[in-house]
């Protein structure tokens, strides 16, 4: 089966988000006085195959503590579906 | 001949922009991001760096400064504007030149001399009057997003009204893919709009307009803009 | 206070690393307990990143003082006279322990932080360096840490704009989980500009500028004083995220301060945040300084005193500022977007004192925190191997019989390959001064509106240091005044990042004691004193420590960067002369490292007098304009300096070699790739050969005019050999094209990294 | 009312993603041999304040046009939830 993950990895709370901050002053100095709070991460889309969707959400895991994401920093999640056909 | 030099608070090409300009033997004095006004000058240089940290994407913020709607104006009046590097990242999403940048193919930031070659007819632009067509200078490269793109069809209009100004080439003059350090579309290094009065490049003449840096070619685009102001400024 | 914390109160300050006879002298010196917060200060005072207490003892030997020093150790940085009323500040610093778990973000504010020490004494930062010292590249491991490292230090020097000019890459298994990370920062301004870091005039205000504090970085300082084990990586608030837009704001905000006149006295906030600054500063101007810690800018709710205190966040500075001067300091701030806050003001009593709420948190002497840490005398040892591996005789090893193939293979291995790869990712160029940029053996970089320029390199063999960490910590002091004289420039004074084991272990102290020792007595000897520099201790991975490492930055001063004299060959028919005296001295040497796959043997002998002389004649030479190019020759010897000089100018030579002169019957493999000392390539042209040759002569400098530049090839033939050196065979006569050197060269880093 | 944005910026898929590629190869070489194709993009989290859900979702539709996507070569998603309390 061939599946798609959506990753999403993003700095952990207690650590500055210096992307983020600077995202939002520029929102707010546009005039969206209503932000409150940017946080910026990153998404990553990997498609792969594996025989099972437990195979595959073990794989992702492994790949994200491993290589994607530094725990040190970082924190990540994510959501398993099968990749639509063609 | 009078340069200003945009400063917006993460530019950090602005004081060698200066000290390129006056060792030509100009004037150049600092406009800041915040004014309202860019007068009194007659050439607008947005310099490289970081404008405004450009962590979300290359100067993506400071096409909301005020100093752009003034720049933006002085464009549209004809005279000539320059951004370098980030300044060219500026002007892009400024929408005063077409296309967008995106990060070099290798995803590392590249610092390096590099071969340009000279695409337009000198008169095309205001900074290229003291060049050939096929004239080949070199001058250094220093960026992490240089990979130029825009659609098919913008392409095609910007080469038939001689838009590219200059591309990345080989030892033998030739815009071939391994001498393209960052994967921009045919090898393009600059480009100008369509009444040519405002360029972008990526490459900094500003780093090699002395030779004791490694090469003096640079200054032939402040003499080039310095001629033509002299010259009563007019694009032919 | 926690439950947990409850639970190990009995002994609290030992879970912040302070020793129970520590504890005692705390409460000596308070005459009382101290509270959390105190024990929190002064755990991370007393750290050995901060208090130096298990070193400082040995550091009293250094040569700290000459002419040309204007701020010598103790400042944020050392700063010495350049002439016209210009001073250069510089110093060295390491951000290994942060670099090995997040390899990105720990270079990158390893070198927001020495930046901010520059730009803290009122100077403008000019120029960069890094010492990068990496587990070999056959390993995932290191080849992860290696490019997330570079990227970081490209990622954060890049955007503040400042040129990253040069540096070292060293690969060695000894550092694959313990890599260095050793970042060096010079900057420039005028005598009268120079702000210290005291805290002065009773009354006066105290002013938190920059960034605001967050959770990051808490016990930062003694995370760097440990070990890295599992339970040490586990700490992880220990790693911060640099913004070096904020950096770059700060910057030139506190250079426009300096330069209205606003400062009275500034440091930045690095290891130990708020409690390092405030206690230093009133520690140095001899006053004390009370802060309301609830008016500290904050970027997180809910943070205790302790926290505050204790915070690492990057980018901020403590400023005393001239009196009445707030307001203006608040608006040069706010013009690059940055907040400035009164948070107290200076005393007189000698005490730092903390208010929260209304109430008093801690009061502690200054001078007690930043200054009254216990010294310790360690204990030290000869480790065994020592003399083993000394024993070893180079007699044994056999001759080679592929001179082209040696030399192609040195080249190409990564510790003397081109680094392109490393330094093509910094911005070498920006700020339009880099006359010299990375690739030859000392930058020079021109200060802004002057003819004068600056020499930079950073130096050190660690397999000299681990062999004889004496002879090989004098060696590196020597090899770096090489470096800065060969490009024409005077050697100035030292900074150093001395990087050890865990100290505790007698034989790493010896190996501290011995390497201060040798760099103390070359310094000395060559008159360029230390002005300041880092220890860097524990870098072991609770198994195996990394080799002693004590890296030198030095820096040296041309009158005139017009002067400057390039690396590589440069025309046709220059004339090449070897300077000094070769040795049979291949032990510890990369080519018995590399071609024998042997790390032993002794340590090239050193004559600091004659090194001295050497640098005394580059200078001069190159004064007189009488060099094209000069390069001199360390790791790999004259074979890969030769190659070097014509990878670099592209160009061939021709050369004849005649053993006398050097040690006597030196085969040609030992003479090609023997690392005696003193030695240097120069190229002549030849209408002022003679010139040159009399002025080495009478600067007591051994000369021989031993070929010619020219052509695509680089053929070494040696004196005794039939005159038609094509009988000779590949063991006798080198003979290999400057291109497959270069390819080599170039390729061999690019290749380990992305195959 | 507060709502949290979360919007996803990617690459235009006629766009080549260096990164991807480099994040594949390395996926790869670790042994997840499954792995056929990885796109890296943005994660933004934007928490604001608006009068409601409708006038929530206009403001984060501009900002991603406006600044937070250049649509020369990128596109944008988002959803939109009322934050947490506390
Ligand atoms: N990490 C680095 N950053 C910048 N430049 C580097 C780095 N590593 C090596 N270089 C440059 O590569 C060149 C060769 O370095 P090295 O082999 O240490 O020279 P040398 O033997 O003369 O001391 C030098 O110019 C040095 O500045
Ligand atoms: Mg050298």
């Amino acid at each position: 089966m061939v599946y798609v993950a959506d990753i999403v990895v993003t700095l952990k709370k207690s650590i500055l988000d210096p992307q983020g901050d600077a995202v939002r002053s520029a929102l707010r100095s546009m005039g969206y006085t209503g932000v409150q709070d940017v946080r910026i991460g990153k998404r990553i889309e990997v498609r792969l195959e594996a025989a099972s969707e437990a195979e595959c959400r073990q794989a992702v895991d492994e790949m994200c503590s491993r290589l994607l994401a530094n725990t040190v920093v970082e924190a990540y999640d994510f959501s398993i579906k099968e990749a639509p056909r063609g | 001949m009078k340069f200003g030099i945009v400063v917006f608070p993460g530019s950090n090409c602005d004081r060698d922009v200066q000290t390129a300009a006056r060792a030509a033997g100009y004037d150049a004095e600092f406009v800041w991001h915040t004014n309202t006004s860019v007068d009194g000058f007659d050439c607008l240089v947005l310099p490289g760096g970081f404008s405004y940290g450009d962590y979300l994407r290359t100067a993506a913020i400071a096409r909301f400064s005020s100093v752009m709607e003034p720049v933006a104006q002085y464009a549209a009046s004809g005279r000539p504007v320059i951004g370098i590097c980030n300044g060219f990242q500026v002007l892009l999403e400024a929408g005063l030149l077409p296309g967008a940048m995106l990060r070099n193919t290798s995803c590392k930031f590249i610092c390096r001399p590099q071969r340009v070659r000279v695409e337009v007819e000198s008169v095309r632009t205001p900074f290229t009057l003291k060049l050939r067509p096929g004239q080949v200078i070199t001058l250094p490269i220093a960026h992490g997003e240089g990979n130029y793109h825009v659609d098919g069809e913008t392409l095609a209009q910007m080469e038939r009204g001689s838009q590219v100004v200059f591309r990345y080439c080989d030892e033998s003059d030739e815009p071939t893919p391994g001498s393209n350090p960052n994967g921009s579309l045919g090898n393009i290094a600059g480009i100008c709009n369509k009444a040519g009065n405002v360029l972008g490049m990526m490459p900094h003449p500003e780093r090699a307009a002395e030779s004791i840096l490694g090469g003096a070619d640079g200054r032939l685009l402040f003499d080039s803009v310095a001629q033509w102001v002299q010259g009563g400024g007019r694009i032919v | 206070m926690s439950d947990e914390l409850i639970r190990e109160q009995e002994c609290i300050w030992r879970t912040m690393g302070l020793a129970d006879e520590e504890y005692e002298r705390i409460r000596q010196l308070l005459g009382r307990d101290p509270n959390y917060v105190e024990l929190g200060m002064f755990s991370v005072m007393w750290s050995e990143h901060c208090s130096y207490k298990n070193t400082r003892a040995v550091l009293r030997g250094l040569p700290t003082s000459g002419p040309q020093v204007l701020q010598g150790p103790g400042e944020n940085a050392g700063i010495v006279d350049v002439g016209d009323g210009l001073a250069v500040v510089f110093k060295i610093e390491s951000h290994n322990h942060p670099s090995a778990v997040e390899p990105y973000q720990g270079a990158a504010t390893g070198v927001g932080g020495i930046i901010r020490d520059i730009f803290t004494m009122g100077a403008r930062p000019i120029a960069s360096l890094d010492s990068l010292w990496l587990g070999d590249l056959s390993s995932p491991r290191a080849r992860r840490l290696f490019s997330g490292i570079v990227a970081g230090i490209s990622g954060y020097g890049n955007a503040v704009g400042i040129p990253t000019v040069g540096g070292q890459t060293v690969f060695h298994s000894s550092y694959e989980s313990n890599p260095l990370v050793n970042a060096m920062c010079v900057g420039v301004m005028r005598h009268e500009d120079i702000k210290r870091g005291a805290a002065t005039g009773v009354g006066n205000s105290v002013m938190v500028i920059g960034s605001t504090t967050g959770r990051d970085g808490i016990h930062g300082a003694t995370f760097a004083s440990a070990d890295l084990t599992e339970t040490s990586i586990e700490r992880k608030s220990a790693v911060q995220v640099g913004d070096p837009f904020r950096e770059k704001l700060l910057l030139e905000a506190c250079l426009e301060l300096v330069a209205r006149g606003c400062v009275l006295g500034i440091q930045d906030m690095g290891a130990a945040g708020l409690t390092c600054s405030s206690c230093e500063m009133a520690s140095r101007g001899g006053t004390g300084m009370i802060i309301d810690l609830d008016r500290v800018p904050r970027r997180e709710t809910g943070m205790t005193p302790y926290e505050v205190m204790l915070s690492e966040s990057q980018e901020r500075m403590l400023l005393v500022p001239t009196p009445g001067r707030e307001d203006e300091v608040r608006e040069v701030l706010s013009k690059w977007g940055l907040e400035a806050v009164v948070v107290g003001e200076v005393t007189g009593d000698g005490m730092v004192t903390l208010i929260e709420g209304g109430d008093q948190v801690a009061h502690v002497p200054a001078k007690a925190l930043a200054d009254d840490a216990p010294v310790y005398h360690r204990e030290s040892s000869k480790p065994e191997y020592v003399d083993r591996l000394a024993a070893f005789d180079t007699i044994g090893v056999p001759a080679c019989t592929d001179l082209a193939g040696a030399l192609l293979q040195l080249v190409a291995s990564p510790s003397i390959a081109s680094k392109r790869w490393v330094w093509e990712q910094y911005d070498h160029q920006v700020g339009a001064g880099t006359v010299i940029g990375p690739g030859s053996d000392a930058a020079v970089v021109r200060l802004p509106g002057s003819k004068r320029g600056v020499a930079l390199t950073t130096d050190c063999n660690s397999r000299y240091c681990y062999l004889n960490p004496r002879l090989g910590a004098a060696h590196a002091v020597a090899e770096a005044a090489r470096n800065v004289a060969c490009t024409g420039a005077r050697p100035l004074a030292v900074t150093n990042c001395q990087n050890f084991g865990n100290p505790y272990k007698p034989e790493v102290f010896w190996q501290f004691r011995e390497a201060i020792a040798g760099m103390s007595e070359a310094c000395r000897a060559l008159g360029t004193p230390v002005t300041g520099g880092n220890v860097s201790l524990s870098n072991e991975d609770g198994e195996t420590a990394i080799r002693p490492t004590p890296v030198i930055g030095m820096v040296g001063a041309i009158d005139d960067v017009e002067l400057r004299v390039p690396m590589g060959f440069q025309a046709e028919g220059d004339i090449v002369v070897l300077l000094g005296y070769t040795r049979d001295e291949i032990g510890a040497s990369e080519y018995l490292a590399v071609v024998h796959g042997v790390e032993a043997g002794q340590v090239p002998a050193l004559d600091l007098e004659a090194e001295g002389r050497l640098c005394r004649l580059l200078a001069t030479a190159a004064s007189r304009k009488l060099l094209s190019s000069a390069h001199d020759t360390s790791e790999g010897g004259l074979a890969v300096a030769l190659a070097e000089c014509a990878i670099a100018g592209r160009l061939g030579a021709t050369l004849r070699i005649d053993c006398a002169g050097h040690d006597a019957g030196l085969a040609p493999d030992r003479f090609l790739f023997s690392e005696s000392g003193a030695r240097a390539l120069v190229t002549v042209e030849q209408s002022r050969l003679d010139e040159f040759l009399a002025l080495a002569a009478s600067l007591n400098v051994p000369a021989a005019a031993v070929g010619c530049v020219g052509g695509d090839r680089l053929c070494v033939e040696f004196g005794e050999t039939p005159k038609t050196c094509t009988g000779a065979g590949a063991e006798r006569r080198l003979d290999v094209s400057v291109d497959a050197l270069s390819k080599a060269y170039e390729e061999a880093i690019p290749c380990a990294m992305e195959g």
